[in-house]
């Protein structure tokens, strides 16, 4: 049997150059299970690309094409296309994984059986950074001032709300600088972080625009130590333009860096020395390369997940909706597959299809060119996403006439 | 005080740098009457050209790779090697242009010809990808780039030294520029093939040599504008969207006026700076970008072909 | 100019000889579909005057367009028959290279330059010349002379100039180029009787002292017969008459189709609301 | 405005038989001579009008009337300012000063299109048909001033819709018989010859049933044959539906043939006024305008 | 000869003037007409429903809206996406505000809606020409959806600023949001388009259609002889900007079922029915269609081709694609730059000749 894996990636468009290693990564893990291992269970897996270029059309179009074709999961990518295909993809039940991405309170799996959010959700993201702004600062953070900034759409709006609530919680004063879409001028949000002086900076944005933010921070003389960006703020191609002076910026993060792990090993050996690796082949070991590693790492274990508890590897979307479900990868499970450490041990309920929510801090060092992570997972505020999540679902809940499952498990 | 003269000053060179893509649609507009939708797509294809050849790609790596071919055989070229050749593509494609678009729609309505450079812009982002790939590049020529640390601590004033290098050579660019279309030769005849190409062929101006010769400029320009936002922000295919950014600049000054595309760049600059900041933080920011258009909108209805466009000769 | 010399143009056997420009056959369509010219042949001596003459729509314009290679602009194209300028064909031609060969034409409906000035269109003009400013300097002081209306509105842009302006400011820009050969269309339409006389003056001195041969498409078959020495009538698409211009002065058709006479005369324009002869070549 | 407009027979449902009217059969010596018509009084009086673009004086301290029911001819140089002159008698350039007197009412500025619905239609040197329509639709926009049907009707069609435009339909094909254009009907009129285009510009003003009509340079670009054409059509307009005419011509001929009335402009001023034959004979005309040219002629 | 018309004379004024003169193809419309009515919604599945037949059905009515100010009226717009957006998010406040509204008027009402913001944005033509004012235009494009972006009034403050549509019936049956069956949504689109499609055609062949068509050609002339242009032009954005927004609100209510504004409605969107428009054929509603069809349809057979059949990497193929697209769009410009209305037009014309030449 086969398994149809779909991967809407975008290796065009404004947003190719963060699409590109992600879908390499997402690709060349599967090339490694069916190379090394034959597939999953003896099931081999079919990569099917289907390029969006980051447009939601087309996006829908490439999820009506593939659909067709068995697909077991989606990875939407894009938090705009995502938002598409939840209904849709829960009235045709095939799941979808927007790991660290989409619609935040999809977390809620009783209101989302289909839709897993895991490892952590863009509200985790924003009070991980808060924690570790607190923690800089002594644990008091009355009278700061935080400013966002952030790309002008629904993605870049996801963490005011719980911004928001934290900021009432621990008395700091929010500022919001929104930046347009592909957001390559950006004096004037930076003029207003020079005149206003706040305390730190967070970025929620993605393409040119987190290059060209960390430039002009650079230029404005932000201390890069106080500029925190969310995970999709936080690749090479984001610091590297702004050199020496992108020293010090930091990013949350849910999975390790470089490539320092055995499965690397096993890559070499079995995708690039081949001639298998997707693309160009220049990108492993970069984060959003590691990150599209962890996602394709996570469909497989669910898959995994869905035969054993079928006993069958002939698996339907409706199965790997509940190997996803199901999905327990921990620490050890992570060592077995050549990746310790990578990234946080995931397990999945009914009820929560976030995860642990668990974020690091990782820093880039200009010299040396790379990431390091300078703290532990930190866990995120649970007192004040929660409620959040629960509110925001209810009501989509009720919005779209949905009555939630009980979760008993 | 200090921060308003800080947010002009931003603006202004901002807005030079609109200049400078907007100055590429103007010798076009005024030497054939087409609005080329493709001038923001040439400053990405020039720069992208650029780049790829200090960086040593090899040009269509990925069909080359899917054909078999040996993919990777370029030499990172130095920059007065990779400058000049990249002139010579541009001016490449400035002749294929005529050759296989513009010569066929001798006579057609402006719109029409407006979207065939819409065409064409496709075409030249796809060929763009194709031949360098969509991962971004940086592009450091040697420019200044960051603050002026002089400025900062003598007047605690926030100027991007790129910026002013920018104005310095959009400054250039214009005076000379002016001086071609209004004095000599070529120049008038521009100007006639943009009024009417059938009278103009049959004055004998050769309307391909004009075309060719135009969108060589054009290609320059575009050149310039994509060296300099290149370093920026990285060679990648946002780059192709600040022409969109050039387009209030273009109508404020006038399609079809030189200078007008600097003077339009310096108001919308500061027009949009000063909303973002003192209006932003009122209604709501990111602002803008509509903030331009209105800006421009209001200068247009009072005069509707923009400061120093021609006037609408509106006779029957 | 031209430098070929030739034997008195009017004499029947020059022209014969060494027709300058030789229309065989022409077949044109316009748009693919639409044909307009049934296969038109007509000769230019060197150093001569020819007419074309022909009702709306006869396809005069359509006849110079084919010559100058114009036609492509407006969708048209020649599907049959040749055109040779001194023995060459110039099919394969851009308009351009014709002007540099000396072959330049005025458009019918004025074409001028807008939004240059009317100095400026006059200067468009000697565009293909590479014989110096002065000379150039020199031909715009002979325009001005020859319409001194011009002269006073050199510095405001041509949209704005009157109709006749227009027109004058056309043919200028066209002697501007030091042409050999003009196809003139329609060059009395809309001046004013004294200046179209003037015009056809001009015609004649050039063609006398400079020896510029010229092919004239004209509505005012009157004037045009006078000037020329040659004639050809055009009627939908066909020449169905041709001879010298003092004989079709005289046919009688011509007279009363072109020339608006009877036999007793001019023939008002009040009373010509009675029954009119149909032309006989109109099948 | 067009009370006289009851015999017009382009009106929707009108009772005359222009075409036949004008076809076959009359002698020249059967029409009403200029003394027969009524001439009445000046429908349009023009008042010290000056007009500036810039620095050029286009027109200066001009005035002249046009009465009920005559062809006036505006003859002069090139550049004398008599396009200019239409253009300010339908609205379309505003003089600097004087004044201009319509039906004895002093005219109040007003938009182009409001001239036009108050009986002025005109026709223009520079041809201005609508090129990407038919010459029908050509010449059913110049009926535009009459049709009302709203929003509501246009988008059902069937019903009133229909019915106005079947009506002005008829108008619309009264006047391209009698410009004996019906084998064109469905063309789209940029591909027509240049004289058959002024004859269509001609069927628009007609349509709009003008109580005047301007007329810039309409024979400008025809042969003999074709200017006796539009000779017909403007005197039999002029003759049947009592239309005040104001014509510019450059064509003597013409001009003397069918004016009832000359005036003469020469750069911006008037150099003359009257019949035909006195503006003939006027030493200042001719040596502005005439010259020698036109009495060698004939 | 097969394209016939001798023979088939018409003897009333109304009879000349009716929509298809020639019976050859008034048959062939109304055959059409029936499949699409009678047989398609049999046919076809989700991937027919959501890729194919709603954009080209949506996208004809943005064509529509867009060829009567463009193509009739002369006026080039490049908002159309602004106006997509003012369709989308009115019927999403209308289906919110007042959930007991029919759809069905939901989705006219959003139109009315567009219409009105459409006349707003087209005061400055009256002063502002040609490129200039396609430019200004832009204005309405980005100010629009900055607004629905920024206000969240409009998307009933949800957290990301998307909005979703609820479902909603019709005669019992789900029209929107994801259980609706894909022949219904079909069949609510076709009924709509069919409806404008009729009164549009209704419009430009009449009184107001030669008003906006005077404007276009010349609008000196229009004026002296009678049209006034502040009608003719005001009218003409109001009604296109009307046939917009039922696009828009089509596109929102049963297309896609969730947006976002910046990338739904941003300013490709208007290129795209630019494009449409003008590849179509300007001044033509046949065009529109075509040109709808052309452009929903290249891409996916060009993706198709390249993928599916020749196995083409999915990147490769889309930068090919893109390049193609564009080549395509000069070489139909090229082949006729008025579109392929008139391709059509003439080869009818040629079918007419056959098999003489001319
Ligand atoms: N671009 C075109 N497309 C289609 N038909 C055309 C085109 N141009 C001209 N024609 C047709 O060709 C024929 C000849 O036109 P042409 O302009 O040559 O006539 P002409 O003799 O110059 O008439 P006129 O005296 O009115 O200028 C006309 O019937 C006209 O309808
Ligand atoms: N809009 C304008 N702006 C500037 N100058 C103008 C304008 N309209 C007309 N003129 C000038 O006014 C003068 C009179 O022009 P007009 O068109 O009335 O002349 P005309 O008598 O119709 O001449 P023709 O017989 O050549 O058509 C011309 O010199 C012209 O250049
Ligand atoms: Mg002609
Ligand atoms: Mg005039």
């Amino acid at each position: 049997a086969e398994l149809v894996v779909p991967a809407l990636s975008y290796r065009t468009g404004p947003y190719a150059p963060n699409g590109i290693p992600f879908a390499d990564g997402y690709a060349d893990y599967f090339t490694l299970l069916n190379e090394r291992d034959g597939g999953i269970e003896g099931a081999k897996v079919k990569l099917v690309e289907c390029e969006t270029g980051y447009n939601t059309q087309r996006g829908v179009e490439c999820y009506e094409a593939t659909k067709g074709q068995g697909a077991l999961v989606y990875q939407p990518l894009s938090t705009g296309i995502t938002y598409q295909l939840i209904p849709k993809a829960t009235e045709d039940e095939i799941p979808i994984h927007s790991m660290g991405y989409g619609r935040t309170s999809a977390a809620n799996g009783k209101v989302f059986p289909g839709v897993f959010n895991f490892p952590g959700t863009y509200w985790d993201a924003a009070s991980i950074i808060v924690k570790h702004i607190a923690e800089q600062e002594g644990g008091d953070l009355k009278g700061k001032k935080i400013a966002l900034v952030y790309h002008n759409s629904a993605y870049g709006k996801e963490p005011i709300r719980t911004l928001e609530e934290l900021s009432k919680k621990h008395g700091f004063e929010l500022m919001l600088l929104p930046v347009d879409h592909p957001g390559q001028e950006q004096k004037a949000t930076w003029l207003q972080v020079r005149r206003e002086r706040p305390d730190y900076v967070t970025m929620w944005g993605w393409g040119v625009m987190n290059q060209v933010a960390i430039k002009e921070a650079a230029s404005v003389r932000f201390p890069m130590d106080k500029f925190i960006g969310v995970w999709w703020s936080a690749s090479e191609n984001d610091v590297i333009p702004a050199g020496e002076e992108a020293d010090g910026y930091k990013a949350v993060a849910f999975h390790g860096v470089g490539d320092d792990y055995p499965i690397y090993g096993d890559l070499k050996a079995h995708v690039y020395d081949k001639g298998q690796a997707a693309g160009d082949g220049s990108n492993p070991g970069t984060v959003l390369y590691n990150r599209g590693m962890v996602a394709a790492m996570w469909a497989a274990e669910a898959m995994r997940k869905a035969m054993e508890i079928h006993g069958t590897n002939e698996l339907t979307p409706a199965m790997v909706r509940d190997g996803y479900e199901a999905l327990d990868v921990d620490e050890a499970r992570l060592e077995a597959l050549g990746l310790p450490g990578f990234t946080v041990p995931v397990k999945v309920s009914c009820a929560n299809h976030g995860g642990p929510g668990l974020g690091a801090i990782q820093q880039w060092d200009a010299k040396a060119k790379e990431w390091k992570l300078i703290t532990d997972y930190i866990p995120a505020d649970r007192e004040v996403v929660d409620p959040l999540i629960q509110e925001d679902s209810m009501a989509y809940a009720k919005e779209a006439g949905i009555t939630p499952r009980a979760c008993n498990m | 005080m200090l921060f308003f003269i800080e947010t002009v000053i931003s603006g202004l060179l901002a807005g030079v740098m609109y200049a400078l893509v907007a100055l590429g649609f103007v010798l076009i507009f005024k030497a054939s009457e087409i609005f080329n939708f493709a001038q923001g797509v040439m400053c990405l294809f020039a720069a992208l050209t650029l780049a790829g050849l200090i960086l040593g790609y090899t040009p269509f790596a990925e069909i080359l790779h899917v054909l078999g071919l040996p993919a990777a055989w370029m030499p990172e070229l130095p920059l007065w090697l990779a400058i000049p050749l990249t002139m010579a593509v541009m001016v490449g494609l400035a002749l294929l242009i005529e050759r296989l678009i513009l010569r066929h729609l001798v006579n057609q309505e402006p719109i029409i010809l407006f979207m065939a450079t819409i065409g064409l812009a496709y075409v030249l982002e796809g060929v763009g990808d194709l031949m360098w790939g969509s991962d971004v590049k940086p592009l450091d020529i040697g420019l200044p780039s960051g603050a002026s640390d002089w400025m900062l601590d003598r007047f605690d004033i926030y100027v991007e030294k790129l910026e002013v290098a920018a104005a310095v050579i959009a400054t250039v660019l214009v005076i000379l520029l002016t001086l071609f279309s209004q004095y000599t030769r070529i120049g008038r005849a521009l100007r006639a093939v943009a009024d009417d190409h059938q009278a103009a062929l049959s004055v004998g101006i050769s309307l391909r040599t004009i075309w060719v010769i135009v969108w060589s400029i054009a290609g320059f320009v575009a050149l310039v504008a994509g060296v300099m936002w290149g370093a920026k922000s990285g060679v990648q295919f946002s780059l192709s969207l600040i022409a969109l950014k050039a387009l209030p600049v273009l109508i404020l000054g006038g399609f079809t006026s030189i200078p007008g595309a600097i003077v339009g760049g310096l108001i919308i600059g500061v027009g949009e700076k000063l909303a973002e900041i003192y209006l932003g933080p009122f209604i709501g920011g990111a602002l803008e970008n509509w903030f331009a258009y209105v800006v421009a909108l209001l200068f247009l209805l009072v005069r509707p072909q923009g400061l120093f466009g021609e006037r609408l000769i509106e006779r029957v | 100019m031209t430098d070929t010399a030739a034997a008195a143009p009017d004499t029947p056997a020059a022209q014969a000889a060494a027709p300058l420009l030789a229309v065989r056959n022409v077949e044109v369509v316009y748009n693919h579909v639409v044909l307009v010219l049934r296969g038109v042949s007509l000769e230019v001596p060197e150093g001569g005057i020819t007419a074309l003459l022909g009702g709306n729509g006869a396809g005069k314009s359509t006849t110079l367009k084919a010559i100058s290679n114009l036609l492509g602009s407006e969708r048209g194209e020649v599907t049959k028959g040749t055109i040779a300028y001194r023995g060459l064909p110039i099919a394969g031609l851009s308009p351009a290279e014709l002007v540099r060969r000396g072959v330049i034409q005025v458009m019918e409906g004025r074409h001028c330059f807008r939004h240059l000035t009317v100095e400026e269109n006059l200067l468009t003009g000697a565009y293909t010349r590479r014989d110096g400013s002065r000379k150039v300097a020199a031909d715009l002081e002979m325009v001005y002379a020859y319409f001194p209306r011009l002269a006073e509105r050199r510095k405001s842009q041509a949209g704005y100039t009157s109709g006749g302006e227009q027109q004058m400011c056309a043919i200028g820009r066209a002697l501007m180029s030091r042409p050999e050969t003009i196809l003139l269309d329609e060059p009395s339409m809309g001046l004013a009787p004294q200046l179209v006389e003037e015009i056809f003056q001009i015609v004649r001195n050039l063609n006398e002292k400079e020896r510029v041969s010229f092919l004239l498409a004209e509505q005012n078959t009157n004037i045009a017969l006078k000037y020329a020495r040659y004639g050809y009538i055009l009627e939908n698409g066909r020449v169905v008459m041709e001879g010298a211009a003092a004989a079709l002065r005289e046919n009688a058709d011509v007279k009363e189709f072109y020339l608006g006479m009877s036999e007793q005369g001019r023939r008002s324009f009040r009373d010509v609301r009675s029954y009119r002869r149909r032309k006989r070549w109109l099948n | 405005m067009t009370a006289g407009g009851l015999a017009m027979p382009f009106r929707s449902g009108g009772a005359g038989e222009a075409a036949a009217g004008t076809a076959a059969g009359a002698d020249a010596s059967g029409r009403p001579t200029a003394a027969d018509r009524r001439i009445g009084p000046p429908v349009l009086e023009v008042r010290n009008i000056t007009l500036r673009f810039g620095g050029v004086t286009a027109i200066s301290d001009i005035s002249f009337d046009i009465r009920d029911g005559e062809v006036r001819a505006i003859i002069g140089p090139n550049g004398a300012g008599k396009s200019s002159m239409l253009n300010v008698i339908n609205g379309f350039y505003h003089p600097q000063e004087g004044e201009i007197v319509f039906h004895g009412q002093l005219r109040r500025a007003l938009k182009p299109h409001q001239i036009a619905r108050q009986g002025i239609a005109r026709t223009f040197q520079n041809i201005a048909l609508f090129k990407g329509m038919t010459v029908l639709d050509n010449i059913m926009t110049g009926r535009l001033t009459k049709m009302h049907r709203n929003l509501f009707w246009q988008v059902l069609w069937k019903g009133p819709a229909e019915r106005e435009e079947v009506a002005h339909r008829a108008a619309a094909e009264r006047v391209i018989d009698f410009l004996e254009i019906q084998h064109i009907r469905k063309t789209p009129v940029g591909r027509l010859p240049y004289g058959l285009q002024k004859r269509v510009e001609l069927g628009r003003a007609l349509a709009a049933e003008p109580s005047l009509l301007l007329l810039d340079e309409p024979m400008a670009g025809m042969n003999v044959e074709e200017k006796a054409d539009m000779c017909r059509f403007i005197l039999d307009v002029n003759a049947e539906f009592g239309t005040t005419i104001a014509l510019i011509e450059h064509d003597m001929g013409v001009v003397m043939d069918i004016s009832d009335r000359v005036v003469v402009l020469d750069y911006g001023k008037k150099i003359g006024d009257g019949t035909p034959d006195e503006v003939r004979r006027n030493q200042a005309v001719i040596d502005a305008y005439l010259g020698v040219a036109h009495d060698d002629e004939s | 000869m097969f394209y016939r018309e001798t023979g088939d004379f018409k003897t009333s004024y109304a009879a000349d003037g009716q929509i298809f003169p020639v019976r050859l193809d008034r048959w062939a419309f109304w055959f059409a007409l029936a499949f699409a009515f009678l047989v398609v919604p049999f046919l076809i599945d989700d991937y027919w429903e959501k890729s194919i037949l709603l954009p080209f059905l949506i996208f004809s009515l943005a064509a529509i809206g867009l060829n009567i100010l463009t193509g009739y009226c002369g006026l080039v717009s490049l908002g159309t996406g602004g106006f997509m957006a003012v369709g989308a998010y009115a019927s999403y406040k209308l289906m919110t505000e007042f959930e007991w509204l029919n759809i069905f008027v939901v989705v006219l009402l959003s139109g009315g809606i567009t219409a009105g913001v459409g006349l707003l944005f087209g005061l400055p033509s009256l002063r502002i020409k040609g490129f200039y004012l396609a430019v200004a235009t832009l204005a309405a494009q980005f100010f629009l959806v900055w607004l629905f972006n920024k206000v969240p009034w409009f998307y009933n403050h949800s957290a990301t600023g998307m909005i979703t549509v609820p479902e909603r019936t019709m005669f019992g049956i789900a029209v929107t949001g994801p259980a609706a069956p894909p022949w219904a949504t079909y069949l609510f689109a076709l009924a709509l388009l069919t409806l404008l499609g009729f009164a549009a055609k209704n419009m430009v062949r009449g009184r107001i259609g030669r008003s906006w068509m005077a404007i276009r050609d010349m609008d000196i002339a229009a004026q002296i002889i009678g049209v006034p242009p502040l009608q003719a032009k005001l009218s003409a954005f109001a009604i296109s900007s009307f046939y917009i927004g039922v696009a828009g609100a089509l596109y929102f209510c049963i297309w896609f079922g969730a947006v976002e504004p910046t990338e739904a409605f941003g300013i490709n969107q208007s290129f795209l029915v630019l494009f449409m428009v003008i590849i179509g054929g300007l001044g033509s509603m046949l065009g529109s269609f075509l040109g709808a069809l052309l452009l929903v349809v290249l891409p996916i057979v060009l993706k198709q081709a390249m993928v599916d059949a020749a196995g083409m990497a999915p990147v490769l193929a889309r930068h090919f694609e893109i390049t193609i697209v564009g080549a395509l769009i000069v070489f139909f410009l090229i082949v006729e730059p008025h579109g392929l209305a008139r391709l059509w037009a003439m080869a009818k014309e040629k079918l007419r000749h056959w098999p003489f030449p001319y």
